[in-house]
């Protein structure tokens, strides 16, 4: 089997469309739900029958030519963002009824070039390749989310367009900077020739590099437009912003600042940049009211706290890092997918809604995500906090262990505040339920939040290998250099 | 007066602030210029010589580097029906439009098939001088605006369209899938090809034939974009 | 004669695209966009790269002038 | 005189300083204009001379005098004594989706503009509480 699938089918599917359509709205939704169950089938094989890294080369061999690589970190994105994204479709399938979308058949079109440039931004080993899917991935979002056609669904699109643009322009700059110096676009090459480089050079790279990049993984200060997008897109989209896109970029981000710029300097930057954007993101989240943004600062605290993991270029650390990551891809999953149902139902954002919510089994499943994100013992999120918070211990990181831990303490005054609005003895309006698949699907994704918070060995070998691979530089060369 | 100075103190910032740091970064790039080294793409430029294809860059543009390029179909597909999605208009009226003159009309009508065929051309010679699909795919599309913009009564096809899109687009990934059944590589060139047969039509394999494929796709997708652009400014 | 040529240009397209950027007339600017596009061509051109030249020419210039004109007939004026 | 100034002009060291002179001049431009300006197409218009500059600069430092263009012709029967390639591709790319994006952002402030008559980005305030 072959890891070009994961990409080549979701692009046939959308240039197909118009075939699909033939068969009513209907079709295009169940043959994109079947392409997404099949695809991660796919990955599950792929991961049950991989006993070593995969490379497959597209056109010519790397150096020359683009190659996928599937190693065990990329097959472990690759089985997150297929299985998420085939939840939020089966989700979808319900929730399109009650609110019919103009055109639903593109809805489906966007989320599949989602999952295709989320899965070619983790396998790809060519920098250039990087940047078209960045914008394949950046392009379909501006869609997802004006696709309303609201005033403010195309405000926030509009200007996650032009941040986009702005973004795409540094990027550009930064691959232009390394083929005039190196004269490759091969990540590997790219990475053994990096550190002979003038550091003049090297800074400018690393600094167009972070701000191309950082205005996509909503790092401080370059997040500031962040919120917007989260208020004015639909709550659904939002469930796939938090835990796809940003993550694939995340990973992106962090494969190229380990390959280039191992610096302790640059990296320790980074670390406390994280840090201060949690408390930033956490403290602003405080005064929020409308749930979309809420919700919004929380995942930008979250990213910071992903960026203190990745940053600390440590085993355990990127360990800790994936489980959080994993942890807050799921928890925002089912938080936001809720979400849409909720506002759906109640036509208001406001965080007064949890007063009027009638639905013990929602309430039930949005708390178990909260206390997850919040790092509550026995939910997924406790086990990549408490490793993140050992390790940095270990280092004697001290004045960064405080600021995570007061981060954290802020975090759970606002979610213990929702939890309060939920159990407050208002009036409450008639019961509301979902349907079975609905439910099926928000249940399946806060069991795995349990079963990963209650026996986290049945994964712990697979994260600890694939962050000892997402480290491991040396091996990536060869895997990519070697093949020709 | 208050104003006035309102204006000229962003100017003013935003003026230090870009000056900043256009001259940060043009001050270390002065001191860096890079120099001619041995890169990918001379490496590239010798392997061209068993491709076929006289115009390296889209050897370049469609094997070497294809699964870009098949990449920035994607962006250029997604781009096109969002533009649709966005600009869809309710009604078909043509009542505020200015009637064209007679000339106009003569010319355009005259002129239209000359561009489609020098789009055409521009398509097919791709691999053997300067152009392409995407070129020659915008160059029909620049004939399909001359059109609407003369003549009240044309429209294009939609079905016609979509059919070419979603032919172009298939094949495209289609003709990919077949090299990595045939010769074991995504996009491989499984067709015969080498250097003897430089200057046929046919040549280079299956690079002539994606290029044709791509500019029928950015043909329909421009023409797709310039529709629904237009047809927007009809309606209100 | 490059050099010259060169410096010529780059001259020309920098003048062009600073009144481009603060002309208060939307019109005026998006003719001198156009102008900033095709110098860019002439550049190109002069860089021996013929391929990147066309597509500037007709995706850059043509169909981007174009979308600005279009977008100039619904946005309306600067206020 | 005049000559000593067009040889001077000519050296490759002179020629990759007033490309990059050049290309960072337009960048600013670009930059400046992306800062100061607040009317949405010439929102666009900026990043358009932005995205040019960075195209400017990256071909124009790849490009080497006296080799020719990277493609075969009347006096060229092999590939040797040509241009870089890749630059040009990976510009040839960048180029057309720069104009996807920037069609799509147009049509989204279409739709905006209809829906609310705004066109600058400073009145964009849909979301502020």
């Amino acid at each position: 089997m072959s890891s070009i699938y994961f990409i080549a089918l979701p692009l046939l599917f959308g240039f197909a469309t118009p075939i699909f359509a033939k068969f009513g709205k209907n079709g295009i939704a169940y043959s994109s739900v079947l392409l997404q169950a099949s695809l991660f089938l796919l990955s599950i094989q792929l991961f049950v029958t991989m006993d070593k890294s995969i490379i497959e080369v597209i056109a010519i061999a790397p150096p020359l030519g683009i190659a996928l690589i599937l190693d065990n970190v990329s097959i472990f994105f690759v089985m997150l963002f297929t299985f998420l994204v085939l939840m939020g479709s089966l989700y979808y399938l319900k929730l399109r009824e009650k609110n019919p979308y103009q055109n639903e058949a593109k809805f489906f079109i966007l989320i599949n070039m989602l999952l295709a440039s989320a899965i070619g931004l983790v396998l790809s080993s060519d920098i250039f390749n990087i940047y078209v899917f960045f914008e394949i991935a950046g392009i379909s979002a501006y869609i997802l989310s004006a696709y309303r056609k609201t005033p403010k669904a195309l405000e926030a699109g509009l200007k996650y367009l032009i941040t986009g643009a702005i973004a795409s322009i540094f990027l550009v700059f930064a691959i232009a900077l390394i083929y005039l110096h190196l004269g490759t676009l091969n990540l590997a090459l790219i990475s053994q020739g990096f550190t002979a480089l003038e550091s003049d050079i090297k800074l400018l790279i690393s600094l167009f590099l972070l701000i191309g990049f950082g205005l996509k993984v909503e790092i401080f200060p370059l997040n500031f437009w962040v919120t917007d997008i989260y208020e004015g897109s639909d709550a659904f989209t939002d469930a796939f912003f938090s835990a796809v896109v940003v993550k694939a970029y995340l990973f992106v981000f962090f494969h190229i600042v380990y390959l280039f710029l191992p610096h302790k300097e640059f990296t320790l930057f980074l670390l406390y940049l994280g840090a201060v954007s949690m408390l930033i993101a956490e403290i602003v989240a405080l005064r929020q009211t409308n749930l979309k943004r809420l919700f919004a600062y929380s995942s930008l605290g979250q990213v910071g706290l992903l960026f203190v993991a990745f940053s600390m270029q440590e085993a355990v650390s990127i360990t800790a890092g994936l489980y959080i990551l994993l942890a807050h891809s799921l928890a925002k999953m089912v938080i936001f997918l809720s979400l849409a149902s909720l506002f759906e139902k109640y036509k208001k954002e406001d965080i007064s809604l949890f007063k009027e919510m009638n639905s013990p089994f929602l309430r039930n499943i949005i708390i178990i995500s909260m206390l997850s994100l919040l790092g509550i013992p026995l939910l997924a999120g406790f086990v990549g906090k408490f490793l993140l918070l050992k390790s940095i211990a270990f280092s004697g990181l001290f004045v960064l262990l405080g600021l995570l831990v007061l981060a954290s303490l802020i975090e759970s005054v606002y979610y213990f505040k929702i939890i309060g609005f939920m159990f407050s003895k208002e009036e409450r309006g008639e019961k509301f339920s979902l349907s079975t698949l609905q439910r099926a699907v928000l249940l399946t994704l806060t069991l795995g939040i349990i079963l990963i918070g209650i026996a986290p060995f049945l994964i712990s070998d697979f994260i600890a290998t694939a962050s000892s691979v997402m480290i491991d530089v040396r091996s990536y060369q060869n895997l990519l250099l070697g093949a020709n | 007066m208050n104003i006035k100075r309102d204006i000229s103190t962003t100017t003013l910032s935003s003026f230090t602030l870009s000056a900043f740091f256009v001259l940060t970064v043009l001050s270390i790039l002065l001191q860096n210029i890079p120099q001619k080294l041995f890169s990918a793409g001379d490496s590239l430029l010798k392997l061209n010589s068993d491709q076929g294809v006289a115009n390296a860059v889209t050897t370049v543009v469609v094997y070497f580097r294809g699964f870009d390029t098949l990449g920035e179909i994607a962006v250029l597909f997604i781009a096109s029906f969002g533009i649709g999605l966005m600009l869809t208009s309710q009604t078909h009226g043509d009542k505020n439009k200015v009637k064209s003159n007679f000339m106009l009309q003569l010319g355009a009508r005259l002129l239209f098939p000359i561009i489609i065929l020098f789009g055409v051309y521009v398509m097919t010679f791709g691999h053997l001088s300067v152009g392409g699909g995407f070129q020659g795919g915008v160059i029909i599309a620049s004939a399909v605006l001359l059109m609407f913009v003369s003549s009240n009564h044309f429209h294009l096809s939609h079905r016609v369209v979509e059919v070419l899109e979603t032919f172009a687009g298939i094949s495209y990934v289609m003709i990919g899938l077949i090299g990595l059944i045939v010769v074991d590589s995504f996009l491989g060139n499984f067709l015969p090809h080498n250097i003897s047969q430089l200057g046929l039509l046919l040549s280079g394999g299956i690079v002539p034939i994606i290029y044709i494929i791509i500019g029928i796709k950015v043909g329909s997708e421009m023409s797709l974009i310039v529709q629904n652009m237009l047809q927007r400014s009809d309606n209100d | 004669m490059i050099g010259l040529i060169l410096l010529g240009t780059f001259i020309a397209v920098i003048v062009i695209a600073f009144v481009a950027i603060t002309q208060p007339k939307l019109p005026d600017a998006i003719i001198l966009s156009m102008g900033v596009g095709l110098a860019a061509v002439v550049l190109f051109v002069l860089f021996q790269a013929p391929d990147v030249a066309l597509t500037e020419a007709v995706i850059g210039t043509g169909i981007g002038s174009l979308i600005y004109l279009m977008a100039l007939k619904h946005l309306g004026e600067q206020k | 005189m005049i000559e000593g100034i067009l040889e001077y002009l000519n050296q490759t060291e002179v020629i990759k300083t007033i490309v990059i002179l050049g290309s960072m001049g337009l960048f600013f431009v670009g930059l400046f204009g992306l800062l100061s300006q607040r009317h949405i197409i010439k929102v666009f218009i900026s990043i358009g001379i932005m995205e040019i500059a960075v195209f400017i600069l990256f071909i124009g430092l790849s490009f080497q005098k006296g080799l020719t263009a990277p493609m075969l012709g009347d006096a060229h029967t092999s590939f040797v004594q040509m241009n870089d390639p890749i630059p040009h591709a990976m510009i040839l790319t960048a180029i057309v989706i720069g104009m996807a994006v920037l069609a799509l952002g147009i049509s989204f402030a279409i739709e905006y503009y209809k829906l609310t008559g705004k066109n600058r980005l400073d009145q964009m305030n849909e979301m502020k509480h």
